[in-house]
């Protein structure tokens, strides 16, 4: 099959598998068979475009043009393929563990989640084969209405005002500065194409270039770059599946990503650097590494402390990015694995414990370790993950991200990074002792007479799985890095 | 002499005007309206526009004013707000005359014989319409076949105007009408002690209508035309209508069938378009009606100012009966 | 002849210029609604007349004369109507014709 | 011989007589649907034919122009014609039931025929070649709108109708004192005839005082006709007392017809160099269009009655479209004009649901839509489609138009107006998703009234609207392409 | 240009805004209509004015004429005409209506009872 097909099945196999789950809302054995079904077929589409080595080369179709200029253009490049990759494999096993979590639960509109969470895929896959900024706005968009109900599925007061918070946030920024950023850049460099070595006329002038940088480093909101990062912890009022795929992987990740395919394929590297722009996505994103820990820090709701930190490992992503040396682009791309086989494992844990426990605050942690030694295991190898100790991927993502500072030159950086370290261990270690070291503490609302063990297999399967991928990644980094080494080789 | 007139009319009128803006009384203000129509007629009676005046006499002074009167029968026959924001209005309405007349600066003489109005598309209307159309009231063949679209959009307008009031007061409501009499007990109408009125009116009515035809079919050669025919036609009705009460009005013509003839007139005014189309000329080319395009001309302002007299008439009374018929709903 | 013919179709529109003005003067300044009602009538028909048949003079024997004719009939039998209906509908709604209307102010 | 631009007229004037004529009712309504389908097949013959061999002239009565009057169709004509026959068409399959439940049965007949008239008024207006016969159809569109507004069934219907009637009549006097003006210069009345010649007046001699007041009336008087911002106080009310189906008719064309007549006036008339780089109408323009953009959308999140909302939206809307003229330039008309035709499909498509709701519910007020995503799946879901249209979403028709008039403000260097509209586009997000959020985030709605979905029949065509919407966001050569060459042939001064 | 040239208009504008001031101050709705009447007609009297040639004659054809005044300017007005009177019909047909469900033709007090529900 040619690879344009996959790629097109690739959006349409969601799509499709929306669509069959909405004529089987009755049934929720077939529904569910069907979303696990459509996960499974994507994986395999993916896995394909991925095994096809010609595909990178000839993977670019267009859709239609609804404007002269302006096409709806797929294309396949390695950046692309792997976030394909991460986001489809995700998927599959976290409608596993939804489906776990949902039925234990007894949650409401299960119908609407699920046929939400296959657009937000299909929306995730148009952004990561995006051809050029026009498909890649409009995926983006697809992306934020179609996880709002997700966001908002409790539908009490928080959810409301959290889905508000989400959608005014997200919305407001990319029409206000993403799409005058790319009609911009329209202008400016007559294509919106992403073209290895940018599109942008060298000729630009450096004011123009920082104000053009600053639209889009806020414009693309996803990336949650301080201070437009408040929706993600707000959005974590949403079922924990939710917040895992989405507000791990898929939503905060195509973030990243269209950041980091900007940074590449639209400003050219030299264009940047004799601009000194990128300093300003520097400073930014060290800023924020800092701060977000140390809000994260404040946290005692677990899933608000994961989404403090999740906001700061993203800066790593897109600070790497920003480096512009091949080394650290490699480091960006490990980082986007990296960090979304960890915190998904993370998210997963924080879901088990609610669903077992129906606990969410990180004091009442203490001793959970012992009746739910599975998940606590999983969780305490993706806090690894996330600090950068051996034999968790994080450690290859930033040990690729050291040297890239060290190639770049920028010294400081490493400070921060340390000092990120320091904090990620300040506010992770402790949760992990308290599970397994401290004995157990009872609240009036958790007395002993309630003992509980793990949560239903399927979530403690799925969680177990995401562990062991981070920990693989440590051990097999090739796969990354050989896209990685396309995308050098290409850019 | 012309000039002294003119001014003398104009000043009434101007007088007019401001009384309409003083006084309360709405009697007053609709009696002086229906003067003002009248000057009106008259100032372009002296301005050579006979068939305006006549129209405008037929209608504004005739017309709008029984309409106008069976409002205000029907409703509150005084004003009792004051005008609320005098001076920003005059503002606004000084502002906008100011720069009417700084417009006029430059527009030709008053009279002017070689203004641009005068040289450009009249003078051919004049020299040529008699051997195009025939008709010697070059209104008439302007109005009939130059514009005839024009025309048509004009009495589709009347139609609309008709549909409307039909639309938002109802055949039924005016049908209503007699039974509410009955229920009120109200089985002769407060006119029948009028014998006078009376003989007097059933002498004239007959008059009137002849009159009417005459118009009708003299406008080919003197003012008038379909269209005050119509308006005259109607009055004599109303007339009939006034004096024996809307009852007995209605029983000679029915609501409903005066919707019918309406919309007859417009159909026959565009079938006569359409059988153009037919014979191969353009829409309301007459010329194809007959052999001899004059003829065919002449038959084509025939049937279409037939057209137009009945829909004028129809409609007319049908809105006359529409409004009296609502006089003391509400008591 | 001619001469004659415009003194007496002259004098005739004089005169009855001057009815119509004392009728106007007669409507201002008399007390009340059936004293002004019978200036207005009596000298409209006599000022209407008057004038027409000036005209009539004037225009000789011609289609206008005959035109003029027949607004004279119709004005001869209309206005004394209309004066009448006026007075009936002001008796009807309680309106008194008084003997002497000076004293009751 | 080729009698289309006249039958395309005749076709709906002369049915409405006929509606009146039958005594069955439903007979009248079949009457208008295959009238208006059958305009809409004779106004797409037309398209293709002025799209291949560009404009048609007919002359009415056999007379040349300037003596006898001329039905001159270009590009933008026939544009505006499909636009009106295309809803038409629509809103006439839609009108059965909506009527049947919002119109008292006797004035059935009557209501159908005023529709038809309104639309051959408006038709009128696009394809003639005669200043006054414009105003001709003008009045008979204005007059019969006015009564179908106050067929309404609350009784403020009836005050709108008024309000709208003397503000309606006021703009037509100032046309044809404006006309007046134009003919006391020239001496003629057609519109070629007169470009001709007001070209001839040379600049600050004898007639331009003249020709500028013409100009200044004939302006006002059309934006009172188009609602522009200050002169818009008609609209809203107009809009949300008129029965479902007059709205979503008038909504989607009317102002549109206004809008052309400016253009036409402005450009094919008076002349671009006149009007743009003498009396600056950029530059009168500009500031009532931003204004109407942003205070039309603020107000809008405010009203508690949706159809109000939509109302005051499409001040906003309208502003967006005297935008596209005021930036004077080609890419600013075609953003103008093909708003123009795209506003015609989201607001019709939104007024349906609107009309849909009240067929169910009786009334649209935002607590009316609570839990209507479920019980009127498709509805809602047609609303939020149209909402993404209005907001200017990716892959909707009106994404494409806010694309082109963004480009074109950067093409003239407009920073700042360029903010404005996106701002536009972000105030919409906000008075939209109120109801979106209502209808679908609420706890439901304890009164349980209508809870199945609308009638197919209202729904087919909302749909197509919906669809078209999509349609042309995704393939927009058609529209846009007929959007820059009417855009070409007004700046060129119509001598196309 | 002379006073003598242009009376005409001026009076016919002074009319026209006349009826235009009345309309837009007077809330009394029928008092508004009349106002709209006078603004139209006072129009009409420009159009005509516009027509008029100095020493011409009505425009019906007879022998021993030869100038004639501008038919057109009539023709268009006899149109206007009827718009008017249509206009008027309509809106008195509403202001029926509107005392009808209000009991009252007074904009403020039509206004003060929709906004009193």
């Amino acid at each position: 099959m040619s690879s344009t097909v996959l790629m097109q099945l690739c959006i349409l196999i969601p799509l499709v598998g929306a669509v069959l789950i909405g004529l089987s809302s009755r049934a929720p054995n077939i529904r569910e068979g069907v979303t696990l079904m459509s996960a499974a077929l994507l994986l395999a589409v993916v896995a394909g475009l991925y095994l096809d080595p010609a595909a990178l080369e000839t993977g670019t179709l267009i859709l239609a043009e609804p404007v002269a200029g302006a096409a709806i253009k797929l294309e396949l490049e390695p950046l692309g393929l792997l976030f394909a990759g991460v986001a489809s494999l995700l998927w599959l096993i976290t409608s596993l563990y939804t489906i776990g979590y949902m039925r234990a639960n007894q949650e409401q509109h299960q119908t609407r989640l699920y046929i939400c969470f296959a657009i937000a895929l299909a929306s995730t896959m148009g952004i990561a084969m995006a051809g050029n900024l026009f498909t890649l706005f409009i995926f983006y968009e697809t992306l934020t209405l179609s996880t709002y109900p997700l966001v908002a599925h409790k539908e009490d007061e928080d959810a409301i005002f959290g889905g508000r918070f989400y959608l005014g946030i997200l919305m407001s920024t990319s029409i206000g500065l993403l799409l005058p950023a790319i009609i911009w850049v329209w202008h400016a460099g007559a294509s919106i194409d992403f073209v290895p070595g940018g599109v942008l006329p060298s000729d630009m002038s450096v004011t123009s270039v920082w104000v053009l940088l600053f639209l889009f480093a806020f414009g693309i909101g996803k990336a949650a770059l301080m201070p437009i990062h408040r929706w993600l912890p707000e959005a974590m009022v949403a079922p924990t599946p939710v917040s895992a795929l989405l507000h791990a992987v898929a939503v905060v990740k195509a973030g990243v990503f269209c950041m980091v395919k900007v940074l590449v394929y639209i400003f050219s590297a030299d264009i940047l650097l004799q601009s000194g722009a990128n300093l300003l996505l520097i400073t930014l994103a060290s800023v924020t590494i800092v701060v977000a820990s140390l809000i994260a820090l404040q946290q005692d709701n677990l899933k608000r402390r994961l989404a403090y930190s999740t906001v700061s490992q993203l800066s790593y992503i897109t600070l790497a990015g920003a480096l512009l040396t091949p080394i650290s682009t490699t480091a960006a791309m490990l980082h986007i694995a990296a960090h979304a086989f960890g915190k998904i494992t993370l998210f997963f844990g924080a879901g088990a414990i609610y669903t077992a426990a129906h606990k969410t605050r990180v004091s009442e942690l203490s001793g959970i370790g012992r009746r739910m030694p599975w998940t606590m295991g999983a969780f305490a190898i993706a806090t690894l993950s996330m600090i950068g100790v051996p034999p968790a991927g994080g450690f290859i993502s930033k040990w690729y991200l050291f040297q890239g500072i060290w190639t770049s030159g920028y010294w400081f950086l490493l400070l921060i990074l340390l000092l990120s370290t320091l904090l990620n261990c300040a506010y992770f270690i402790p949760i992990v002792y308290a599970a397994f070291f401290r004995a157990e503490t009872y609240t009036p609302e958790h007395t002993p007479g309630q003992a509980h063990g793990e949560a239903p297999w399927t979530m403690v399967l799925a969680l177990c799985f995401t562990a062991i991928l981070s920990l693989m990644l440590f051990f097999y980094p090739d796969t990354v890095l050989h896209l990685a080494q396309q995308l050098n080789g290409g850019g | 002499m012309d000039l002294v007139i003119d001014i003398v009319l104009l000043t009434f009128l101007g007088i007019i005007a401001l009384a309409i803006n003083r006084i309360d009384k709405l009697f007053c203000v609709i009696m002086l309206s229906g003067l003002y129509s009248l000057l009106c007629a008259s100032l372009f009676v002296t301005m050579d526009a006979v068939d305006v005046a006549f129209t405008e006499a037929a209608v504004g002074t005739g017309i709008a004013t029984v309409l106008l009167l069976s409002t205000i029968g029907a409703t509150d026959t005084h004003q009792r707000s004051a005008p609320h924001r005098p001076l920003l209005a005059l503002l606004v309405v000084c502002t906008t005359g100011a720069i009417l007349i700084y417009g006029t600066m430059d527009m030709p003489a008053f009279g002017d014989p070689e203004a641009p109005v005068h040289q450009h598309v009249a003078p051919r209307y004049l020299e040529e319409s008699q051997q195009e159309v025939g008709p010697p009231n070059i209104v008439t063949s302007i109005l009939g076949s130059y514009r005839g679209i024009d025309t048509l959009g004009e009495v589709v307008v009347i139609f609309t105007a008709g549909l409307s009031v039909v639309g938002l007061i109802g055949f039924r409501g005016m049908q209503k009408y007699g039974d509410r009499q009955r229920a009120a007990g109200i089985t002769k109408d407060d006119m029948d002690e009028h014998l006078v009125l009376r003989v007097v009116i059933k002498i004239f009515i007959p008059l009137i209508l002849l009159f009417a035809l005459y118009v009708q079919f003299h406008g080919d050669y003197g003012p008038g035309g379909g269209f005050q025919a119509g308006v005259i036609f109607a009055s004599g009705f109303i007339f009939y209508t006034l004096m024996f009460g809307l009852d007995k009005g209605m029983r000679v013509i029915a609501p409903r069938v005066l919707g019918y003839i309406g919309s007859l007139g417009v159909l026959l005014y565009g079938g006569v378009g359409i059988t153009t189309m037919l014979l191969g000329g353009n829409f309301l080319d007459y010329d194809v009606l007959m052999h001899d395009p004059l003829h065919g001309q002449h038959l084509g302002i025939f049937l279409i100012e037939l057209g137009i007299g009945i829909t004028v008439f129809s409609i007319m009374l049908l809105i006359f009966f529409a409004f009296s018929s609502r006089k003391g709903l509400r008591q | 002849m001619e001469s004659i013919l415009n003194f007496i179709s002259a004098l005739c529109i004089g005169l009855g210029v001057f009815l119509g003005i004392t009728g106007a003067v007669g409507i201002v300044r008399l007390p009340n609604f059936f004293t002004r009602l019978h200036a207005a009538s009596v000298t409209d028909s006599g000022c209407a007349f008057l004038i027409l048949s000036g005209l009539m003079l004037q225009s000789g024997f011609s289609i206008p004369t005959l035109k003029l004719l027949f607004i004279l009939v119709f004005l001869l039998i209309t206005s004394p109507t209309a004066s009448h209906a006026l007075a009936k509908t002001a008796l009807d709604c309680g309106a008194e014709p008084t003997p002497h209307p000076y004293e009751e102010r | 011989m080729n009698h289309l631009p006249a039958i395309q007229v005749i076709i709906p004037l002369l049915s409405a007589p006929l509606c009146l004529l039958l005594r069955w009712r439903t007979g009248a309504w079949l009457i208008a649907l295959l009238a208006t389908w059958a305009t809409f097949g004779v106004s797409l013959v037309l398209f293709r034919t002025v799209m291949l061999h560009g404009a048609i002239s007919y002359d009415m009565g056999g007379w040349p122009a300037p003596w006898g009057i001329n039905y001159h169709i270009d590009s933008l004509s026939a544009f505006l014609v499909l636009i009106v026959t295309g809803i038409g068409a629509l809103t006439l399959a839609y009108a059965y039931k909506s009527v049947k439940r919002e119109i008292r049965p006797e004035s059935l007949r009557a209501f159908y025929a005023l529709l038809l008239i309104c639309q051959a008024g408006l038709l009128g207006i696009a394809v003639t070649g005669d200043a006054f016969n414009m105003y001709v159809f003008l009045e008979i569109s204005s007059l019969s709108a006015y009564a179908l507004i106050g067929l309404g069934q609350r009784r403020r219907a009836l005050r709108a109708a008024f309000q709208y009637l003397v503000m309606g009549t006021i703009g037509a006097t100032f046309i044809l004192i404006g006309i007046g003006l134009l003919y006391s210069l020239t001496g003629t009345l057609n519109i070629q005839d007169l470009a001709a010649r007001v070209a001839l007046i040379p600049e600050s001699a004898y007639g331009h005082r003249t020709l500028i007041t013409a100009f200044a009336f004939l302006t006002v008087g059309f934006s009172l006709k188009l609602a522009l911002f200050p002169l818009h106080l008609w609209l809203p009310n107009a809009y949300t007392y008129a029965p479902s189906v007059v709205t979503v008719f008038l909504a989607a064309t009317a102002t549109k017809v206004a809008v052309y007549m400016l253009l036409r006036f402005s450009f094919c008339i008076l002349g671009k160099r006149f009007v743009f780089e003498q009396l600056t109408l950029g530059n009168i323009l500009l500031l009532p269009s931003l204004a109407a953009i942003l205070i039309g959308s603020m107000v809008a999140i405010f009203q508690y009655d949706i159809k109000r909302m939509l109302a005051y939206s499409s001040i906003g809307q309208i502003g967006y479209m005297t935008l596209g003229i005021s930036l004077n330039s080609h890419a600013g008309l075609s953003a103008g004009i093909l708003h123009m035709f795209n506003h015609a499909l989201m607001k019709g498509a939104l007024f349906m649901v609107m009309g849909a709701v009240v067929y169910r519910t009786g009334s649209v007020y935002l607590s009316d839509f609570r839990g209507l995503g479920r019980r009127m799946p498709w509805t809602m879901a047609a609303f939020v489609l149209g909402g993404m249209s209005l907001i200017g979403f990716p892959l909707t028709a009106g994404f494409i138009s806010k694309w082109i008039l963004v480009e074109a403000t950067l093409e003239a260097g407009w920073w700042p107006v360029t903010g404005i509209v996106l701002l536009g586009s972000l105030l919409a997000v906000i008075y939209l998703w109120r109801v979106i959020e209502t209808a679908y985030f609420n706890p439901r709605h304890e009164i349980e009234h209508g809870t199945e979905e609308a009638p197919l029949s209202l729904l087919l065509p909302m749909w197509i609207l919906v669809g078209a919407n999509i349609y042309f966001g995704i393939d927009t050569s058609i529209p846009l392409d007929m959007a820059e060459r009417a855009a070409t042939l007004l700046i060129s001064g119509g001598a196309l | 240009m002379n006073i003598g040239a242009h009376y005409n208009y001026w009076v016919a504008i002074f009319l026209m805004m006349t009826g235009f001031y009345i309309v837009i101050t007077h809330g009394n709705l029928i008092k508004k209509l009349i106002g709209l009447n006078l603004f139209s007609t006072s129009v009409f009297i420009l159009y005509i004015s516009l027509g008029k040639v100095k020493g011409g004659s009505a425009p019906i054809a007879a022998p021993g004429i030869e100038v004639y005044s501008n038919p057109l300017p009539h023709v268009l007005i006899l149109t206007a005409i009827v718009v008017g009177v249509a206009t008027i019909a309509v809106g008195l047909a509403l202001v029926l209506l509107i005392y009808d469900r209000y009991g009252t033709i007074e904009e403020d007090e039509i206004r003060l009872k929709d906004d009193s529900l």
